[in-house]
Formats: C-alpha cells, structure tokens, sequence
C-alpha cells in the first residue's frame, strides 16, 4: 500500500483565483492511499519544495501528487524533489489544475470540482506506480554533419576544434553550398569567397574532419549516442585519391553543352568537370547524365588526357556504415521556383532572374565573368527593376510559402547599391510591400542604398512584367503615391522566396526529427532549445531550421557544435526510463510488436522456460533495448496478449485513470 | 462426398510413417454417428487402419494442433490441410507459432464441409446416418425415414461462402489445387451496414446476449495463440468468466475481433463452433471488408511473413472519421 | 390426471402467467429452442429440448452474492439478496428434471446456498415427456425414464391434448389455479404415449450404453487409464459441454470493481479451463488430460461415490452435439476400461 | 421544474507532444471547453489500446476522444499512423455493432493548436451531449 502525499499549489492567484484549494486539498485526503494533503502558494518554490521534502520524510511518504501546472512545466522540478528527499522521482504525477482547469474555467465551484477529479485521477495512478531506474548507454563520440553549406563547415569546425571526429556529408560535389555561388555579403560588401573558401579549406585541412562529397544519407537507425548511418557514396567516376584536381580533363572533354549548376544554368560545363575553382574536394566529377563513354561506351578523352590515371569508368555506388553519437541537420535552402509565377515573365524572357541568378552574372567567375550584362543580349541593362517578396509572405495563395524569407530586402538593397556603384548611369528601382531590415548595421545599410545610391524604393507590387520588343514593360502600382507606374526595364529581378532542401524531408523521416508543415525542421523548443531537434542527438544547424542570413547561420551552427560537444563529452547517457518491457511468460513470440517499433528496439531470443505444467520448454520471446525505446507505446497496443506494458503509462495505470475520471 | 478418399489419407499416411519422414499424424477419429469427428493423433499404422476416418464433416483446422504437435515429434508431423486450413497455417508460421520443420504438410482438395445443423433443420431430428453422393445427402431418421436434401444447402456457411480452393502452404497435394474464389462473403456484413445503428444494435444485441463466454470461438482460433488470454488474465482489467451484461459481451466480442484484425484468415472455425450459433465470422469479416476497402485488399496467411495491416500505415490513410462513414453505407 | 385441449394451450399458459413468470421453450430465429418468458404470441416449441437447460433458472450463469459501496476510505457492505418472485419453468424433460435431484444435492446440503434454495422455492417445474427421443439421447442410462419424467407437474402431450398430473404441492397448487381451463381425464392416452416412447427409447442407437462398470469406489481403477490421454488430446479447454450440461454445477467467485465499490458475483466455473483450482502455488491439475478426466471422472465416479451411487450425468446429450470437437461423455464411457468399441 | 443542462462525461485521451501541449497552450490563452471533458495524457496517442476506450465507456464516459499530432508530426515517427488505422477500424466496428459513432472521434491537434484544442473540445462535447447519455455500451454495474 503506497503512502501518497498531496500538495495542491496555489499558483498566487492563477490557481487559487479559481480553484478552492482548501476544499481541493481536504476532499484528497481522504482519497485511498493518501496519507497527507496540503496546500501552499507556491509548490514550485524553494519553500514550497522544502515543504515537501519534510513531508516525505514526517510522514514517510512513498510517492506523492502535487496538484499544479502543467506537467511540462514543473514535472522535472518535483522529480528532483522527490529525489533530493530520498524517493524515486517516478513516484511523482502532477494534477494540471492550471492549463487544464485554473485557466480553462472562470467559476469557482466548477473549477474546484474539476481539480478534485484531475487530483483524484492522478492519486489512482500514483497508487499503481512503481520505482523507476533509466538506464545507461554509451557514446560514440563522433558527428556526423549533414550538408556541407557554411552552416555544415562551421558547426564541423567547431567540433573538430573541441577534439572530436566529424563527418561531413554533402551530395554536391564539392561543399561551399549556397555561399560558394554568393558574390558580395551584407552589410559589409566583402567577398563571399574570400572568406568562404578559407574556411572550407580549414575544414579540408582539419584531420578530425571528413569531407564525404557526392554522398546522401539513405538510412539511419539507432538513437542518441548510437547512431547507425548507412551512406551513399556516388559513384563520381574519378578517384578522389588519385586526382591531383588539375583540371585537365575538364577542359579536353567532348561533351561541352551541360547545363553548369553551379552558374544556375546560364552557362555550361564538361561532363566531366570541378563545380568551381575552389572546391574542395578539389576532384573532378564524371556527370554520367552527360558522359559519353558512360551511356555508349565510346570516347574515353579523359581517361587518355589524365596523367594522374584517376579515371575509373567502373566505379561504383559505395555503401558505408557508419556510427556517430550525434547528428547534424545543415540541409539548407533552394530559391523557390519562379514557374508558378507567370505574371513575373520569368520562363517567357531570359532577362527576368532570380536574385540568386544576379549574384553569378556579377561574380567574376560567373557565366559573364563579372561583366554585368543583360543574359539575352550581352547589352548592359539601364534600368532595373527588383521586385520583393516573390513568394513569400503568400498567405492564403495558392502558390509561395505564407513566411517571410528574411534575407530578400537585405541581398536586394546590396544588389541594388552594388549595382549603381559600379553604373551609376543605372537607374535602379525596387519594388517592395515592406522593408525589413531588424540587423546589426542593416538599417543603415539600406538607407544608404537609398539615399547615398538614389535607389528608387517604391513600396507596392508588381503587378504584371511583358516583354515588350526589348524591354521588359513592369506595371506596378505605388501605393504611397496612390498610382499606376509603368517602366520600360532592361532587366527584372526577383528576390525569390526560399525553402528547405527538398532531401530535408526524407531526411527527417529517417532521423525521426519533426518538421513544420513548409518543411523546415522543427526545434526542440522555439526559444529555449533553437538548435537542438525534439529528436534526442539531432541538431539543427542552418536554414534547414528557417531562414537565415550568413551571420545568423553561422552563430547557430556554432550553437549546434557546442550541443554536439555537450553530448560528446559524455561517457554516457541516461536513457529514458519510461520504456516498454515485455513480460516473458505471457509473450508469443509473434513478432507483432517488433514490426510497429519505430526504433528497432525490439529484438527476439529463444529462452529456455519453466512452464505452468512444470514441463520446460524453449520458446522465442520479445526483449526490449531500454537505450533505444522512446517509450512510445506502439508495441503494447499491437502486443495481443498484454505482455507489452510501458513503464510509468502502465496499462494499469491508464485504466486507473480512466476509471477516476469516470467516477 | 469427399474427392479425395479416406483409402487416400491413410496409404499416404502410413507410408510416410514407414519410411520414418513422419511420427505423427493429424487425422480424423471416427464417432457414434457419421457427423461427430474427432480430431486425434495416430503413431502407428493399425490405429489408422482401425480409427481413421474422412468425410463431409472433417472440417476442423488443423494448423493450430501444430503448436503442441510439432513439439511433441521426434520426426515430423503429418498433418492434412484443406485450401483454408492453409491460410492459418502460414499466418502462424508467419507470428513464430511452430517450428516448419517439424511437419510435413499434405495439402488436399476440399468440396466443401457438411453442417449438421443444418441438416438437423432441413431433415429432421433423430439423425442416426448421413449418406453423401454428389449434390444430394441421404439423411437416416430415427422417426421420419430417409430424408434428401441437396449437398449444397448442407454446406456449412464458410463452405457456401469458400473464398479460396487453392493451397497457400504444402509439402505435397493430394489431387489438383483449386483457384482463389471470388465469394461473396461480404454480403452478410454489407446487408448489416445497411441497417440503421438501431437494427444493428439490435441484431447485435439479440445475437451476443446468447453468448455463454464458453470461449470456444477463441479456443478453436488459430489466431488465438496467447501464452495466456486478456480475458482469463487478472492483470489486464477486462478479465471475466461470465457474459455479465451486455456490456461485457460486448466487450469481449470486440476485443477478440479486434485481436485478431489483420490476422484472421476468415477460416469460420468460430461459428462452426459456437455452440450458441452467434455469427462471429460477421465481426471479424467486418474487419476484413473495412481492411480491404481502406487499405486495399489483404488476405492474412496468404504469404508468410506479410505484414499485417494494422502493424502497417501509409501516409496517407483515411481518416478514422471517414472510415466510420465509408463502414456504414446506410449514413 | 387433468387434460387441456392443445386449443386451449394459450389460455392455460396465460392462467399460469398470472400469479408468476412463465417459462416455455419456443423457437429462435437460429431454427433451435431456447426458453422465453411466455407472452401473447409465443407458441411452445416441438423441439425435443432446449439449446441451454432449465438449471439457468435456478443457479444462473452468473449471480450477484453482495455489494460493497466505497467512500473515500470507508466502506459499506451490501447484502443484496431479496425474496426471488415466483415463475413457472414448463415443458422441462426428464433428463432435466433429474438434474434438479444432482443440483438440490449440492446446493442444499448444509450449509444450504441460500441463492439457489430461495429460487427453487419459488419456482414450480413442469416436466414434458419425451414422445422422439433423439439419436443422442441415452437418459436410461442413468434410470431415466423419458416417457414419464418428474417434476411439480408432469405433463404429456398428445396430438390433440395436454395431460397434466401434479406430483408435488407446488405442483396441486399450481393444478388447482388451473381448475377452470381442465378437465379430469383416463390415462389411457397417456400411457399409449409412454408405450410407445419406451418401444423408441429401446431402438435408440445408445440404448445400449450402461454405466455399470462405473459409480463409486471406482477411483483407482479408472484414474490411471491410459485411454485418458487420447480421450483428451484434441480438447480445446472450452467450456462449452460444462455450460450446456444441465448438472455441472462449479462456479467461481469474483469482485467485479465498480469504480464506486464493488460487486461480489459468483459465475459459471468450467474444470475445462487452465484456471479451475488454480491456487496460490499453481494448478494441480496440469494439462488437459487432467482437467479432461476431473470432469468425467466426477460425473462417473467421484459423484457417485459421495451421493449414495447417484450418477452426475443425465444423459441429455447436448454435450454430444455441442462440443466443438464432438468429443463426450459417451466416447469416454465406452473407451475407458480397455472396452473400446 | 428545473432544467438542468445535461452534461455527458468526456474522456480526452492526449499525446504529450502535441495535444497536452496544445491543451496547455489553450489554458495558457484562456479558452474555455467543457470541465466535464478530462484529459488523460499518454506518451502517444499510439498508447491507446482499444480496452481503454471500452474501459471509459463501461465506466461512464458517454464520448472518448483521441488527440494526437498531426499525420508526419509524431514525435515516434510513425505512432499516430498506427492510431489512425486501430481507430478506424475500432470506431467503425462500434458503428457496425450500433453504437453512435459521434461518441467516439479522434482529432490531431498539435502543441500550437490551443484554438483547435478548445474549438474541438467545445464541438465534441456538444456533439456527444445531443446524442444523450450512453446507453449502448454501458455498464450499469458501473452506475453510482
């Protein structure tokens, strides 16, 4: 018989205001099972806790309920009580009479009635609950980083630096992601790659990091501390080991007209080829989309022209396992289509791009090498105009994301400032619903687009964008003015909305990590846990987690690193101690509940038992890996006979509940 | 009238035994009269000789006897499977339930099982013998002579309604395979879904107030394997012995249903059984028919090792409100 | 002796549901009969027996022995017995009717069961002789007389009357409410039925089955039979011939918790099931070859043995039909004793 | 005479993650729902064997309701699927033996759903209070 004690908390007033504590703390006390009930303003407080604690040792209590907040709030605070007196902190449940009945009703008499129920109901369960001990498990002290943006090198760094292996994964060729194909950065208009490429060659350099390019995740089992990772590497045709990266066979290859990525397509490369002259690892990559002697078997140039002997044709797709304590999501972002967004003109006219578009046509090592012409005529453009927002901030549309994008007003009042720096026989308008500019230095950079630069900010939309013999006819209105606008441009450019990478998605299915319903990975907890998954071992590095500029991804993945770190240094981990447990003289053997366990948790032994009819026999039974249960409770459900039970949601328990709520 | 005969079973049988592949074998006693069957185990030829028997009214299953029966064999067990029994045989071999080992399985051809009832009820009582050829049974009556009626109207409701003459799982077959059958078992279930929720609680409640919880319905189930029953466990908080209440039969049809959603190869041991005549296979046809209508068709026992369809999701599953519309056609 | 024209039948019964509840057997939708309280419309079946028999009257399937209310932490105890209303149970056969001899043996020794002796005191049984006995039948076996069976009132019918004869003062009673709707008759007709009855009674295919070689003091002999472990190797553990048998009589006790107390019931105990005599170290009965041979064994000897060589079967034979594996006590009398047939 | 509103007894059965969160989140902002609706909360709403559900009603609850996250949001990955499909076919099978299907229902609310936490609550405990009292799968043992 336990010796259950009751606290009901007053909450100053949220509870007490509707809640009459005192008839809520006397009707408990008579309850089965309970041998002290009490009630005080504050339960959470030190005084509240101390209070407590005497009452476990005065009237050895043997598990106790405290009638209060959400369970969410304060669990782990009485639990530590619990436990600073002496008694397991599973012999704690908490009635929530604040969220769920302070705060929910207005009238004292039904608030008081309702708080009773909610009280009585989890003295039922503390009536059945039993001492619990979580488990341990080791470990493995590496990371595995995934994607190979500035968020991923960073985060690798980080951790590389703090002593422990990284891997990282990127299914480029190359890492650099996104910032690699950036011209110039907000606010300070330094090169992107000048102070990129340092860092992805730190990362080349670093003998605790591993760049595993032209690689995809395609599986991951285990848990926190124990992961298991199987990794695609693509067959690249070239050995990363043997190729010097000179280049050569990118410059004899036959098969000139492949679309270059890496310059959004406004220009081509080889097929076989380096994405860029940085990357690292500076290989070449045989595109066997594209390759001759891949899809007929006729050519060979480079093999013949590489001096190094690097080109292997048979090579194939390696699969690696590998085992990491903790994972990193840094999967990025994709401009939006722009298809959808046919009033832009965007497939109808070359000279319609996208932001991302411009910052290769202005980059010296873009398709124009740094020349800023128009792409459909090579002619310098005079007029241009931006348009803002283009997908984003969508609400109830049918096409673009209801979020803002954040990084468009800053890069458009850069491309904006760049560009009449550089031309200042340019005119330069941009079209915007509002401008937000909430960064260190950013407000001043955009008033000096505007007033240094005499860029035209015109607050409104564009309506609808014509090619019209050589120009581009924008109509658009300006609402400040209150009219109609048309201008002739010689160019468009559109501050595309940006998404999550399209591999976020599976990816997450595989590390069981939840995403938001645009696809971006949702956080442990929005304030208080922002790179940390509600997955135990994953973190969030980047934009994978939401939109982000350069400055704020970095600190992020610094964030995520020093997370990673936190768990790395570990020997090991307390496991969750709310786990299945299968009673083995009632268990079938029948394989139900492994089949809905989404961790693996279950596995199955053939044991040698003593039978009622005192024969013995061998029989095949379910066990349960306490490290890796989540305590979900999928398998006592599918479990036919009731063998499968949860620890701490007992079937026993929940009945207890249902009954008390009953009653 | 059976195709393949009892002279069949039995040469197979003992030669199996001597030449030592089997050690046991799961046949047919003869009873009293012609219709009362038992299952029993023969070790030795002259057993066979004297006791076996085969006819119209060996319709138990015999898969979930190879539970104990594969464990009591040096060798194998020999066990005869008609097309249903088949199914059964591979769901348990597809939970771990025996060792395949362990038993040599001899698929035979089924023309469908006799029902004694409803002979009983289309005859006369006083049976004292039942003759069958072809599509007419030749009943033997204590006070009415000898009473025909046709084969057909004999068969036991799971024969009328066969949904597959082919074998799922042998060693060897007696005679031909047959075909999957497109049957209508369904009908029942869909005439019930037509009826307002008052008819069907009414139906309902008329058919399981008869219950007398003798557990036969989940004895015979080859589904029903637990090392130990929700029901005659104390811990699990819905054991009881007696249909109390309506509640409680209830209760225990749903749960036992429900237990074997997904698993249940729609064998009909359980109304064969029923000593009470409650149409159980119309609960666990209800799952089945909702199974295949929300989650595309799936026959349990089918494949060994399938997945069954409640350990199984797609993304995009229907709702649980829809499947309560789309289950009552009457809404 | 008092007859009804059959024509009558429906006022006769009505007169009888009266002062109590009347119980006839008529016809389910499942083409068997089962018994119902008798109202306007409900016909008597001509089914030779009813699916479930008589002894549900008297010791139901399950039963409420007491209550107990909980308060918090007090608790009340309940006594939940009331005088039981008087109701009629007609048309019960012989092989039923004697099963009230077996049951009375039990529940009305001393300590008498209070449940089932205030339900036999307020109910009056009417038996029906057996005119076609079925092929399953083998009451003689046991001394019984289909043609002419026990009971408060006897009764016979023939194809155009009911013949009635009270055989108790329940039954002179009842008779005498029941006055006005008969009329004093000879027995002739009567016993043309029970000539006739018994000519069929001595045709039946188990007529010849005797229990002779069984009854008390037969412990030894019969408990290590090795006929016991083929006799119950295909038994499924139900408890279907336990809960159609008119004279099985175990039940089990349990609280059932109501969420505001509980109520302390008594049901149906099968020595069939895994559980029966299960006990705080375990079972001794460990296999079904035990709990198989506790059953029959008790019927065939152990009952006898303590009740003066009285035997606890009636030979109704709805085991017979019933037992999913048509396995029975006929099976097991012929088979044990090395006297296979 | 006095007429008293009839109440019926609603048991809500939520996940942790998702719609005790989103209960919270209701109380956090005040919303009111029915006090005769109690939430029992579950690791997941794949916790919930269909005996509770018979549990709740034999016990007096005249509506059940299952919360949980969003179809691709469980916290576990896959449980609320696993919910999805037992629910359907439970919540189908108790239609087919007549029992209303407006007592039972499941609803994925998520922990930032606190509107369509109480909006629901509010829904459901009319629904199940225009149906009336449960009498098809009742248990009048259970009955103060």
């Amino acid at each position: 018989m336990q010796r259950i004690g009751v606290f009901v908390c007053w909450c100053g007033t949220n509870i007490a205001g509707t809640v009459d504590v005192k008839r809520v703390a006397d009707a408990l006390r008579n309850e089965p099972g309970v041998v002290f009930s009490a009630e005080y303003q504050y339960m959470c407080s030190q005084a509240g806790q101390d209070m407590i604690k005497n009452a476990i040792r005065e009237h050895n209590l043997t598990g106790f309920v405290v009638c209060s907040c959400s369970p969410r709030m304060h669990e782990a605070t009485f639990r530590k009580t619990a436990e600073a007196a002496g008694l397991n902190p599973y012999m704690v449940e908490i009635a929530n009479i604040r969220e769920q009945c302070s705060w929910v009703h207005k009238d004292m008499e039904i608030g008081t009635e309702k708080a009773i129920v909610l009280g009585r109901t989890a003295i039922a369960k503390v009536n059945l609950n039993a001492p619990l001990t979580p488990g341990e498990s080791p470990v493995t002290k590496r990371a595995l980083v995934i994607g190979g943006g500035i968020a991923g090198i960073q985060t690798a760094l980080d951790i590389a630096d703090a002593g422990f292996p990284v891997d990282i994964v990127e299914t480029k060729p190359t890492i650099g992601g996104k910032m690699a194909q950036i011209d110039k950065t907000f606010p300070t208009l330094d090169c992107a790659a000048c102070i990129l490429t340092p860092k992805m060659v730190d990362a080349a350099q670093n003998d605790k990091i591993r760049i595993l390019s032209y690689s995809e995740v395609t599986d991951v089992r285990g848990f926190v501390g124990n992961f298991s990772v199987t990794i695609k590497r693509k067959a690249r045709y070239v050995n990363e080991e043997i190729c010097t990266g000179c280049g050569l066979c990118t410059e004899k290859c036959p098969q000139k007209k492949v679309p270059n990525e890496f310059n959004l397509g406004m220009d081509t490369r080889r097929a076989i080829y380096i994405p860029f002259a940085q990357a690292i690892p500076k290989v070449a990559t045989i595109d066997a989309d594209y390759c001759t002697m891949l899809k007929t078997g006729k050519c060979g140039v480079c093999a013949k022209v590489c001096t190094a002997g690097a080109i292997d044709y048979t090579q194939k797709d390696l699969i690696m396992e590998e085992k990491y304590g903790a994972i990193v999501a840094a999967t990025g972002f994709n401009p939006i289509s722009m298809e959808p967004f046919d009033e832009f003109a965007y497939s109808q006219s070359k000279d319609v791009i996208t932001s991302l578009e411009l910052e290769r046509l202005m980059n010296a090592a873009g398709p124009t090498s740094g020349q800023f012409v128009r792409p459909s005529d090579g002619k310098h453009p005079h007029k241009i105009v931006f348009v803002q927002c283009v997908g984003s901030r969508c609400a109830g549309a049918s096409k673009g994301k209801e979020y803002c994008s954040k990084i468009c007003c800053m890069y458009t009042a850069k491309h904006a400032m760049l560009i009449r720096d550089k031309y200042p026989d340019t005119e330069v308008y941009v079209f915007y619903i509002d401008v937000r500019t909430p960064g260190k230095n950013f407000d001043e950079f955009y008033r000096r687009a505007v007033e240094e630069y005499g860029v035209h900010y015109i607050k409104g939309m564009v309506g609808k964008v014509t090619p019209t013999g050589d120009t581009l006819r924008v109509q658009a209105s300006d609402l400040l003015a209150n009219k109609q606008i048309l201008i002739d441009a010689d160019l468009v450019v559109l501050a595309a909305a940006i998404e999550p990478d399209k591999s976020a998605r599976p990816l997450a299915t595989m590390l069981t990590a939840s995403m938001d319903t645009n696809d971006f990975f949702t956080e442990a907890h929005p304030k208080l846990r922002p790179v940390e998954s509600p997955t135990a071992g994953v973190f969030l590095s980047g934009a994978c987690q939401g939109p982000k500029d350069i400055p704020e991804t970095v600190s992020q993945a610094s964030a995520a690193a020093a997370k990673v770190i936190g768990l790395l240094v570990k020997d090991k981990l307390v496991c969750n101690a709310c786990v299945a447990s299968s009673d083995e003289a009632m268990c079938n053997g029948c394989s139900t509940c492994e089949r809905v366990c989404p961790y693996g948790a279950i596995t199955y032994a053939d044991k040698e038992f003593r039978m009622p009819d005192r024969t013995t026999r061998i029989r095949r039974v379910a066990q349960v890996n306490q490290a890796v249960c989540q305590g979900c409770g999928a398998c006592t459900v599918a479990c036919p006979s009731g063998a499968m039970d949860l620890r701490g949601f007992s079937n026993k328990q929940i009945m207890a509940e249902v009954d008390a709520v009953c009653k | 009238m059976q195709t393949v005969t009892r002279d069949m079973l039995v040469s197979r049988a003992k030669a199996l035994l001597a030449d030592g592949t089997v050690d046991r074998v799961l046949g047919w006693k003869a009873g009293e009269f012609t219709y009362d069957v038992t299952p029993g185990v023969f070790t030795d030829a002259d057993a066979m000789e004297k006791e076996f028997v085969y006819g119209d009214f060996c319709g138990a299953n015999f898969s979930k006897y190879l539970l104990t029966e594969a464990r009591k064999t040096e060798k194998k067990v020999l066990v005869f499977l008609k097309p249903c029994d088949t199914y059964s045989f591979n769901q348990l071999l597809t939970e771990h339930r025996f060792d395949r080992e362990k038993v040599y399985a001899i698929g035979i051809p089924c023309d469908g099982m006799l029902d004694i009832h409803k002979i009983r009820t289309l005859s006369a009582e006083g049976v004292t013998g039942i003759d069958t050829d072809g599509e007419s049974v030749t009943v033997h009556t204590l006070y009415d002579g000898d009473k025909t009626v046709a084969r057909a109207d004999a068969l036991a409701e799971r024969c009328v309604n066969c949904k597959s003459k082919k074998h799922v799982a042998y060693d060897e077959l007696l005679g031909e395979d047959g075909e999957i059958i497109d049957s209508a078992r369904f009908d029942e279930v869909a005439a019930i879904e037509k009826m307002t929720p008052d008819e069907r609680f009414a139906f309902w409640q008329d058919a399981l107030s008869r219950c007398i919880r003798c557990n036969a319905c989940r004895d015979v189930c080859p589904a029903c394997t637990c090392e130990k029953c929700v029901f005659d466990n104390p811990n699990s908080g819905v054991e009881n012995k007696s249909p109390a209440n309506s509640f409680e039969e209830q209760m225990f049809h749903i749960i036992r249903a429900f237990h074997v959603a997904g698993r249940c190869t729609d064998c009909g041991e359980c109304s064969r059984v029923c000593p009470q005549h409650i149409p159980l296979h119309l609960l666990n046809r209800k799952f089945i028919k909702d199974i295949d209508e929300f989650y595309g068709e799936y026959q349990a026992g089918e494949k060994v090792g399938s997945r069954a369809p409640l350990v199984d999701f797609m993304t995009g599953d229907l709702e649980p409100s829809e499947a309560v519309k789309r289950g009552e056609t009457n809404a | 002796m008092r007859k009804c024209s059959l024509t009558a039948l429906d006022a006769l019964f009505a007169k009888m549901a009266e002062s109590a509840a009347l119980y006839l057997p008529v016809d389910g939708d499942d083409g068997r009969a089962h018994y119902a309280q008798w109202q306007e419309g409900l016909h008597l079946s001509d089914a030779l027996n009813t699916v479930r028999s008589a002894k549900d009257f008297f010791f139901p399937q399950t039963e409420n022995l007491m209550a107990f209310k909980v308060n918090g932490k007090t608790i009340e105890i309940i006594d939940t017995r009331t005088e039981a209303d008087d109701f009629i149970v007609f048309g019960v056969r012989a092989c039923d009717v004697r099963s009230f001899d077996i049951l009375d043996t039990v529940f009305l020794a001393e300590p008498a069961d209070s449940y089932y002796a205030n339900r036999r005191a307020h109910g009056v049984i009417i038996s029906l002789a057996c005119t076609r006995p079925a092929e399953t039948c083998f009451c003689s076996t046991f001394g019984i007389d289909a043609s002419t069976p026990a009971g408060d009132v006897v009764c016979w019918k023939t194809d155009d009357a009911l013949y009635m004869e009270a055989k108790t003062e329940k039954g002179s009673a009842l008779m005498a409410a029941l006055a006005d709707l008969t009329e004093e008759c000879d027995t002739d007709a009567v016993k043309a039925q029970q000539a006739t009855t018994k000519e069929r009674m001595a045709k039946l295919p188990l007529a010849d089955l005797t229990a002779d070689k069984f009854g008390g003091g037969k412990t030894m002999e019969f408990f290590s039979d090795p006929a016991w472990a083929t006799l119950s190797e295909a038994c499924l553990g139900c408890g279907t011939c336990t809960f159609v048998c008119p004279t099985c009589q175990c039940y089990d006790i349990k609280d059932f918790d109501t969420g505001h107390g509980v109520t302390r019931l008594r049901c149906w105990d099968s020595c069939m099931y895994s559980d029966f005599t299960k006990m705080a170290h375990g079972n001794p009965r460990l296999t079904q070859v035990e709990r198989f041979r506790q059953r029959f064994m008790h019927k065939l000897v152990y009952y006898p043995e303590n009740n003066g060589g009285v035997f606890g079967c009636v030979g109704c034979g709805r085991c017979l039909t019933r037992c999913p594996i048509s396995m029975n006590i006929v099976k097991v009398m012929k088979n044990l004793g090395g006297d296979a047939k | 005479m006095q007429v008293t509103e009839y109440k019926p007894k609603i048991v809500a059965f939520c996940c942790n993650w998702c719609s005790y969160a989103g209960a919270d989140l209701a109380g956090n902002n005040r919303l009111n729902y029915p006090d005769n609706i109690k939430i029992i909360r579950v690791p997941c709403s794949c916790r919930v064997n269909p005996m509770f559900i018979l549990r709740a009603f034999q016990r007096g609850a005249d509506g059940v309701i299952l919360c949980g996250c969003h179809p691709g949001d469980c916290h576990y990955t896959s449980g609320n699927y696993y919910t999805r499909r037992r629910m359907a076919l439970l919540f189908s099978m108790l239609s087919y033996l007549g029992i209303e299907k407006e007592r039972t229902r499941v609803e994925w609310v998520s922990a930032a759903e606190g509107a369509k936490f109480a909006a629901t609550m509010n829904e459901f405990s009319a629904q199940v209070a225009a149906l009336g009292e449960n009498k098809r799968l009742e248990d009048l043992r259970c009955k103060p």
